[in-house]
């Protein structure tokens, strides 16, 4: 390992979880913002501003919350779930800078692991309200979770691999140690592999509409069709912060240039900068491709994702016979 | 004198129950007769554990801890035998099935075919010991015929002829060994009683002495015999079929008895002649021998176990399996082996006695012996249906009962001497018995819709025996005490 | 009786013995086969009276009387009153014919000389040289056993295996001892007993039956 | 060891009591002398484990022919430690499961019986010894299948699969280990264990194959694992538990025993077959515990897919150290049997809801459960803990091995060989697979079972069951959350079992402190702080939202997309739920759906009611076993020829042998 962070103190770890945290809190739904606005100007239309998504949570936070009448206290708990687990990846993985708060168990399989539970959580919360809608959600997004998670880990895996640890921040500073590495073929599988998950775990274009109201193909919408009020903005809350820390997990795995590996304010700033601008670019690159391709037929899905698996595993397998 | 009383008593209770019409004192008597052959056994073995041997009657009689052991055996089995006898003729009687004079008869014809066995198993000399095997085949083909239907009949036409064909080439097999006893290799012509006549070269001790000096091609042929011809009085391979039919014609007392000591009576003498054959040829030849026709038994029985319909032949196709077994473990011929054979042949006797006694009681209070007809037996007659369940639990094997024990010993045996593919073939037999076997007794015992109400309900006196038979058949599993130091001695009689 | 003289008797006693085997085999009649078992046995008896004057040996004297008593006459006599007249006494279609049947009793004539190569060998002298006669004796009433359906014809089958087995132990131990010598033949005589008992219940109660058609035993 | 034969000797007591006693009695002795024999055998164990040293025990008067030998030591008290736990949980559970059923009097004979002869497998050190204690835990497991043999046809058809299988693979295991024994002079574990370097790489292959077969049937591993869904499901709650929690393990523990302490680690090609079984039962399992909609079938299979994850770690640990890579073998075996006990301890919880479910509401189909979280508040909490445990969710044991198998297999790729590489491969991509197809499982059991509305009358009118129940289920719930949360509790009892049976004793894996830090590689995990941070985020975000937001939530009909009725019916079914999964693994799974429509009396063309019905039954039965099974039967009617009554048939075949033998001797 190389020698790369500086020992900052826990304090200094602290400042910068929060960073990450407050970065990715409001850059998560300017991220849907953007994608939104691409759409628009492809299709013609000038669309809402960047920021509408911010401006829709605060109308719905000051909504009045609705339970369905036989749901039971999961339906409450789970939006809190599921933010507070994407908080804690986002906290604790390696975004803006190599030594974030707990890096020491900042661990491959703990983010994978917070992911699910975020999901299963919301599952159980689409099954408790009892109506058609709700299981056909939850059903849906657990046989697509069931086959897009398995693809997560393993693609990420391949890098751990090559690195020799499952811990994030180590994984960082080594690719920023091994510039090489960067551009060798496992990491560009693993990359393609990943960008496949993240567009199965947010519900977006070739796997589900996140923005259509039909039954027939709804999967993310037909989960939180019971919620209302602040409940429903918690959960457009985390949705997004999943998808903003996805895309920039995948931003400071594959492309790891100018994040702050010292605590000094000027890294931070640089950090900061270059990871929105890291995010915005692959951002945009999604909803171009959203733009070009329409909604996979449902039991198609599982090609593309059994497709995404066989590229991590064969990312792992390069890795190795590379090594 | 010890010998002389053992053989006498079950004589004379036949003899007291033959003058008087058959009533329950009398089979109270051939009971206590019974009983007083096992204590008397018991102090017969107790006696020769530590001494060589005990002759009597000036020679002709002759005990050492094999003969001993067998003894206690065919003391067990006899008395379990009687006593349940007692309840199977009262009910005949109760039914007007046969007459006092009949059954009289049939306790005549029982203590004699006992007192055959016990003379056959104390006879010093080996023709005498043939000549008591044979009585024993005349003296059960009437008691299987008992019943006198034609499928009885039938049977017992079966069993005399194919049992004496058997029994004959025994004799020739015998023949041939006196007459290589009469040519020893080495000594020329003469040797000490050689040409005497006198009952001294057919003698079990005095042929061991010389057994290495016997001709080995003659031994060859006769211990060939012998295995054939024994072997159809123990129910091995080639002359198995009269097995079947006869022990499910029998009645139940006689079925036990038969199933339960007269086939291991008949491999004692197979045991005695193979311990001069291995002198004479070393063990190999008599091991191909019995491999051959153990594994021949175990394929048999379990090939005609798979479509079993009536649970009497099912009970008797389980001995000739047992018997394959035993003569497996006997080819391997260690003095482990012949331990776990003889705690086998015990083990064994209880639990089939008892669950052929058992099957007879089935039969009075069930009418059939069709596993269809009789369903769901635990739920309707749970004393009953638990005795015969653990009976066959005794039987497939299982722990706590000794019959597991010896078995995994007498794979071990055979394992060290170098026949894993025998005992491996053996356990894929036995796994296949033990399913369709399971297969059998599950619809027998817990059955699909209960059949028809209890009519006739089984005193709880009688189930006394039987459960007394599976608890010292679990005893003699858990405990090593009683027997470890008879099962020695008797096997270093057999492996010098 | 010595020399040359003890040697021709020897011969065509055990000689005798054997073409009664095979006439047994030969003829369908019941009566003529009986007939045969009987002219058997008196044979054996000679063999055994030969012998015993020529190893001057009063036991085996005894015992060539008692064979010639018993199985010459006695057993014979009980199997004439079982046989009866009329259709019964036929030996119905046999499992295969006369012809090849007796070409079996000359293979299986073969078989025994070859299996007692072993005993002459160990003591060449005349007596033993005829033990293949005894265990050829043995096979036929075996094969006798084996093919013939009438009762009585599968009684004469196995007293003609008891009367091989006898021969075989005349000529090689000039007769096993006293005890189990009487033993045996008091065993053979109840057996006869035992079995002519049983064939007549089976007359009583099945009529003029033939014994393949005993199956209901089965599985 | 004296405080360990007390315990068994409790147990027999207990076993005497409940064949004796009367009925009222019967059932709390029984208890008494069960709890009591595990609590002590539990201390045993534990003394041992922290004392680290063996000790034996040998007597010659019980078991004739080979007497009986005991020894504990850290590997075999491991195993005596779990089942010892989920032993006392299943019989405070049982105190209140006998108010119905399991009273008769064999039945509270056999279940202490089963409980001592599970304890007594993983002491045993002799060939006889053990193989008397597999058999009577094979035997006295088979009676307790048939205790409601009664009224249900399928428990006497579990019986019979059961005894059938158990038995072929106590075979296998006697034979494997008396070749074993036979070629290495003495029976005992330690003779077998020095002279077993001696014996001829053949002889060592085919007993270890042989040893592998009886004891992956055992374990549950694929192609032997048939009965496990049949038996489980039709056994008694407190017993499922005990052979799901218990008597699998032993399987697990055979092959290791044997592969490791026995024959010294023996070839490489061993321990890939062990990982190919691990990887085909995980994948296996996982999909039919997904595609059931029986709750107690769904959890017979994930018992499948966590036995093969394990024999996975296993297997791995077995090449690694055949390699070379000590170090690694030492953290792949303790993961394995970290994983092993938190299986135990979930699924036995697992179980014991799902019985807790069954007896209130009289059925265990999940199309006809639902809402029972409003009225079995108790048991839903417990069952949901042990949910989340299998489904590895931080914060719960599951995550915990879950975390430390694949931490093992990754560090494994460090190992070079392609064979060992691939299959570490297979092994990561069956724990990836099978980790999101459980979660699948279990949040359909979950969802489906518990939430919603009640889909029948008797999930309707389910309540509360005994707090004697409750409080067995919570018995094993508690130790999951506690292990979840901080695994370095077991990290050296752990330690000192895996050192026993790699016979590595020098390596220690695992760093002191309350969470997992591998001491060897790079690799952390703190659950406690990662639990703290994610229930403080969350107690963050509401707060913001009790700030800013409307508070009071107000109760509404759920959205019916304008429908005024919003029945039960509409609800989404364990079959609808799990209907994508089989789409996607049709092949694997070969569901056959049979939809019947009834028609309208007056005309064809208006349906008046249509029924969909699907059913995975198991497709290895149905491709490997029946045609055996048709062959036995087949062979039977074929032999039965050779006895049809004619005695000259019979007498041909003694004239045969005859003429057959006079010829060969000539």
């Amino acid at each position: 390992m190389t020698a790369t962070m500086t020992t900052t103190g826990l304090g200094a770890s602290i400042v910068m979880s929060v960073v990450q945290l407050v970065m990715i809190v409001l850059g998560g739904p300017i991220v849907l913002g953007v994608m939104a606005k691409v759409r628009a100007r492809a299709e013609g239309r000038i669309g809402a501003p960047v920021h509408q998504p911010l401006r829709d949570l605060r109308k719905l936070l000051t909504k009045e919350p609705i339970h369905a009448e036989h749901s039971s206290a999961v339906l409450a708990i789970a939006p809190f779930v599921l933010v507070g687990t994407a908080a804690v990846a986002i906290a604790v993985s390696p975004l803006v800078t190599t030594a974030p708060v707990l890096a020491h168990s900042a661990d491959l399989f703990v983010v994978v692991f917070l992911l699910l539970m975020g999901s299963v959580a919301l599952a159980l919360a689409g099954l408790d309200a009892g109506t058609a809608f709700g299981g056909m959600g939850s059903s849906r997004a657990m046989t697509i979770g069931a086959l897009a998670e398995p693809a997560l880990l393993v693609a990420i895996l391949a890098l751990s691999v090559q690195a020799g640890t499952s811990n994030l921040p180590k994984i960082v500073a080594a690719t920023l140690a091994h510039p090489s590495w960067a551009a060798g073929p496992e990491r560009l599988l693993a990359f393609v592999a990943f960008l496949i998950v993240v567009l199965a775990e947010t519900g977006r274009i070739p796997v589900d509409n996140p923005s259509t109201h039909l039954e027939l193909t709804m999967v993310h919408e037909a989960m939180v069709l019971e919620y209302a009020g602040p409940e429903l903005a918690i959960v457009t809350l985390g949705e997004a912060m999943r998808l903003g820390f996805l895309l920039s997990l995948a931003a400071s795995l594959f492309l790891p240039w100018g994040i702050a590996t010292s605590t000094n304010p000027l890294n931070l700033l640089i950090a900061v900068v270059a990871l929105s601008a890291k995010v915005v670019v692959i951002a945009v690159g999604v909803a171009l491709l959203e733009v070009r391709t329409a909604k996979l037929r449902l039991f198609r899905v599982p090609e593309l994702l059994t497709g995404g698996f066989v590229l991590a595993v064969l990312s792992v397998v390069t890795g190795l016979v590379t090594r | 004198m010890l010998l002389y009383a053992i053989v006498s008593v079950p004589l004379c209770a036949g003899l007291v129950a033959a003058v008087v019409p058959w009533a329950r004192w009398v089979g109270w008597l051939t009971t206590v007769g019974n009983g007083t052959v096992l204590c008397l056994g018991i102090v017969l073995a107790a006696r020769t554990t530590n001494r060589p041997a005990i002759g009597a009657l000036d020679g002709a009689l002759r005990a050492d801890a094999l003969s001993s052991f067998m003894v206690v055996v065919i003391g067990t089995i006899a008395l379990l035998a009687a006593w349940q006898g007692i309840r199977y003729l009262g009910v005949e009687i109760e039914r007007e099935q046969s007459g006092r004079r009949h059954a009289a008869l049939y306790t005549l014809l029982v203590q004699v075919f006992v007192t055959c066995m016990l003379t056959a198993v104390l006879a010093s000399n080996l023709g005498a010991m043939w000549v008591a095997v044979e009585a024993t085949t005349i003296a059960t083909t009437f008691l299987v015929g008992h019943r006198r239907s034609d499928r009885a009949l039938e049977a017992s036409w079966k069993y005399i002829i194919i049992c004496s064909v058997g029994i004959a080439l025994a004799f020739l097999g015998t023949v041939l060994v006196y007459f290589a006893a009469l040519h020893p290799l080495g000594h020329g012509t003469a040797f000490v009683g050689a040409q005497s006549h006198g009952a001294g070269t057919l003698n079990w001790t005095s042929l061991m002495a010389a057994s290495r000096h016997l001709d080995p091609g003659v031994m060859r042929l006769a211990m060939a015999l012998l295995v054939l011809g024994y072997g159809t009085k123990v129910g091995l391979a080639p002359m198995h079929s009269w097995l079947p039919d006869a022990h499910s014609q029998a009645p139940a007392p006689v079925s036990a008895l038969m199933s339960g000591v007269l086939l291991t009576v008949a491999f004692y003498a197979l045991l005695r002649f193979k311990a001069i054959a291995d002198g004479a040829l070393g063990a190999g030849y008599s091991r191909t021998l019995l491999v051959i026709v153990g594994l021949g038994s175990l394929l048999v029985a379990a090939s005609l176990l798979i479509t079993q319909r009536d649970y009497k032949r099912m009970l008797a196709y389980h001995s000739i399996e047992h018997m394959g077994l035993i003569a497996l473990g006997a080819a391997a011929g260690s003095s482990l082996a012949i331990a776990a054979v003889l705690l086998h042949i015990l083990g064994h006797g209880l639990a089939k006695a008892v669950l052929f006694l058992a099957s007879g009681e089935i039969l009075i209070v069930e009418g059939t012996t069709e596993i269809e007809k009789v369903p769901a037996l635990l739920s309707r007659r749970p004393v009953l249906g638990g005795i015969f369940g653990f009976g066959l639990v005794a039987l497939l094997g299982l722990p706590p009962f000794s019959l597991f024990v010896s078995e995994l010993n007498m794979v071990r045996a055979e394992v060290a001497v170098g026949l894993a593919w025998a005992a491996g073939v053996s356990l894929v037999c036995m796994a296949v018995i033990f399913a369709v076997v399971m297969a059998h007794g599950r619809h027998l015992l817990l059955g699909g819709a209960p059949g028809p109400e209890a009519s006739i309900v089984t005193p709880r006196l009688v189930s006394i025996p039987l459960v007394s038979g599976l608890v010292a058949c679990a005893a003699f599993g858990v405990l090593a005490w009683p027997l470890q130091p008879l099962l020695n001695a008797a096997a270093h009689v057999v492996v010098p | 009786m010595s020399g040359p003289g003890y040697v021709d008797a020897l011969d065509l006693a055990a000689g005798a013995v054997l073409v009664c085997g095979v006439i047994t085999l030969w003829r369908r009649d019941l009566r003529a086969t009986v007939s045969a078992l009987s002219l058997q046995g008196i044979a054996l008896g000679v063999v055994a009276a030969v012998l015993a004057a020529h190893e001057h040996d009063v036991g085996l004297g005894v015992i060539a009387g008692l064979v010639l008593v018993a199985k010459g006459i006695v057993i014979p006599a009980l199997l004439r009153r079982l046989v009866g007249h009329g259709p019964g006494s036929r030996e119905g279609a046999a499992s295969i014919n006369v012809s090849a049947s007796l070409v079996v009793a000359a293979a299986l004539i073969v078989v025994a000389f070859l299996a007692s190569g072993k005993l002459t060998a160990l003591l060449p002298d005349t007596a033993t040289h005829l033990t293949p006669i005894g265990l050829a004796t043995v096979l036929l009433g075996f094969f006798l056993l084996v093919t013939r359906r009438k009762a009585v014809s599968q009684i004469v089958g196995l007293l003609l295996i008891d009367n091989g087995v006898a021969l075989v132990a005349f000529l090689l131990t000039a007769g096993v001892p006293l005890i189990v010598e009487l033993g045996a033949s008091l065993d053979i005589l109840l057996v006869v007993v035992v079995l002519r008992v049983l064939a007549s219940t089976m007359h009583r109660t099945l009529g003029p039956f033939d014994l393949d058609q005993l199956r209901e035993l089965h599985d | 060891m004296t405080l360990f034969l007390v315990g068994l000797g409790l147990g027999l007591a207990g076993a005497m009591a409940g064949a004796t006693l009367p009925a009222r009695l019967r059932v709390i002795t029984t208890a008494v002398c069960g709890s009591g024999a595990c609590v002590v055998t539990f201390a045993a164990a534990t003394r041992v484990l922290a004392s680290n040293h063996s000790v034996n025990f040998h007597s010659g008067a019980v078991l004739p022919l080979t007497g009986i030998d005991l020894t504990l030591d850290p590997l075999g008290a491991l195993f005596i430690a779990t089942t010892a736990v989920v032993g006392l949980a299943a019989i405070c559970y049982s105190v209140g499961y006998t108010e119905h059923a399991l009273r008769s009097r064999s039945a509270m004979a056999m279940f202490p019986l089963f409980l001592t002869s599970l304890l007594l497998v993983p002491a045993t050190s002799s060939v006889a010894t053990f193989l008397v204690a597999w058999e009577l835990m094979a035997l006295t497991s088979m009676l307790l299948l048939l205790v409601e043999h009664r009224h249900s046809e399928a428990a006497r058809d579990a019986y019979q699969w059961y005894a059938t299988m158990t038995h072929l693979g106590a075979a296998a295991i006697l034979i494997g280990l008396v070749l074993l024994a036979a070629h290495s002079g003495g029976q005992t574990f330690t003779d077998i264990g020095t002279h077993s370097a001696a014996l001829s790489p053949a002889l060592r292959s085919i007993a270890f194959l042989l040893v592998l077969v009886g004891f992956a049937s055992k374990a549950g591993a694929v192609p032997l694992h048939v009965w496990l869904p049949r038996a489980h499901p039709e056994a008694p709650s407190p017993v499922s538990a005990l052979m799901s929690g218990a008597m699998v393990n032993l399987g697990v523990y055979g092959i290791i025993r044997v592969g490791g302490s026995l024959l010294g680690g023996g070839f490489l090609w061993w321990w890939l077959v062990v990982i190919g079984l691990g990887v085909i039962s995980a994948f296996y399992g996982a999909l039919h515990a997904s595609a059931s909609s029986d709750l107690k079938r769904l959890l017979a299979y994930s018992t499948v897919d966590n036995i093969g994850l394990v024999l996975i770690a296993v297997g791995a640990a077995g090449a690694l150290s055949v390699t070379g890579h000590r170090a690694l073998a030492a953290l792949a075996m303790l993961a394995a049997l970290f994983h092993l006990i938190n299986h135990s301890v979930f699924k036995g919880c697992l179980f014991l809801g799902a019985g807790a479910v069954e007896r209130a509401t009289g059925t265990r189909d999940l199309d006809r459960l639902g809402g029972l979280a409003r009225r079995l508040p108790l048991t839903a909490v417990l069952f949901a803990i042990g949910a989340f445990s299998i489904s590895a969710l931080p914060g719960f044991n599951g995550f915990a091995s879950e975390w430390l198998l694949l931490e093992s297999l990754l560090h494994g790729f460090a190992a070079h060989g392609a064979a060992t590489l691939v299959a570490l491969l297979a092994g990561v991509a069956a724990l990836a697979l099978t980790g999101g197809l459980t979660a699948a499982a279990f949040v359909k059991a979950l969802g489906i079972g518990f939430l919603g509305q009640p889909r029948s009358d008797g999930a309707n009118s389910a309540h509360e069951v005994a707090p004697s129940m409750l409080a067995g289920m919570a018995l094993l719930a508690i130790p999951c959350v506690v292990i979840g949360v901080a695994p370095g509790l077991l990290a050296s009892p752990l330690r000192r079992a895996s050192a026993v049976a790699l016979g590595a004793a020098s390596v220690t894996p695992l760093r002191p402190g309350l969470g997992l830090d591998l001491s060897g590689a790079a690799g952390a995990v703190q659950p406690l702080l990662l639990v703290i941070a994610v229930l403080a985020a969350m107690a963050l975000t509401a707060a913001v939202v009790r700030l800013v937001g409307r508070r009071g939530a107000r109760r509404a009909e759920a959205w019916g997309c304008g429908r005024e009725l919003q029945t039960a019916r509409m609800e989404y079914t364990a079959t609808s739920f799990a209907e994508p999964l089989g789409r996607v693994f049709a092949d694997v799974l070969r569901p056959d759906h049979d939809i019947e429509v009834t028609h309208v009396a007056e005309s064809r063309y208006f349906a008046q009611a249509v029924r969909y019905q699907t059913r995975a039954d198991d497709g290895i039965e149905r491709s490997i076993y029946r045609p055996v099974i048709n062959l036995v039967s087949l062979w039977g009617a074929f032999a039965r020829r050779a006895q049809n009554g004619s005695v000259h048939r019979y007498l041909a075949y003694g004239f045969v042998a005859l003429v057959v033998v006079l010829v060969a001797l000539a």
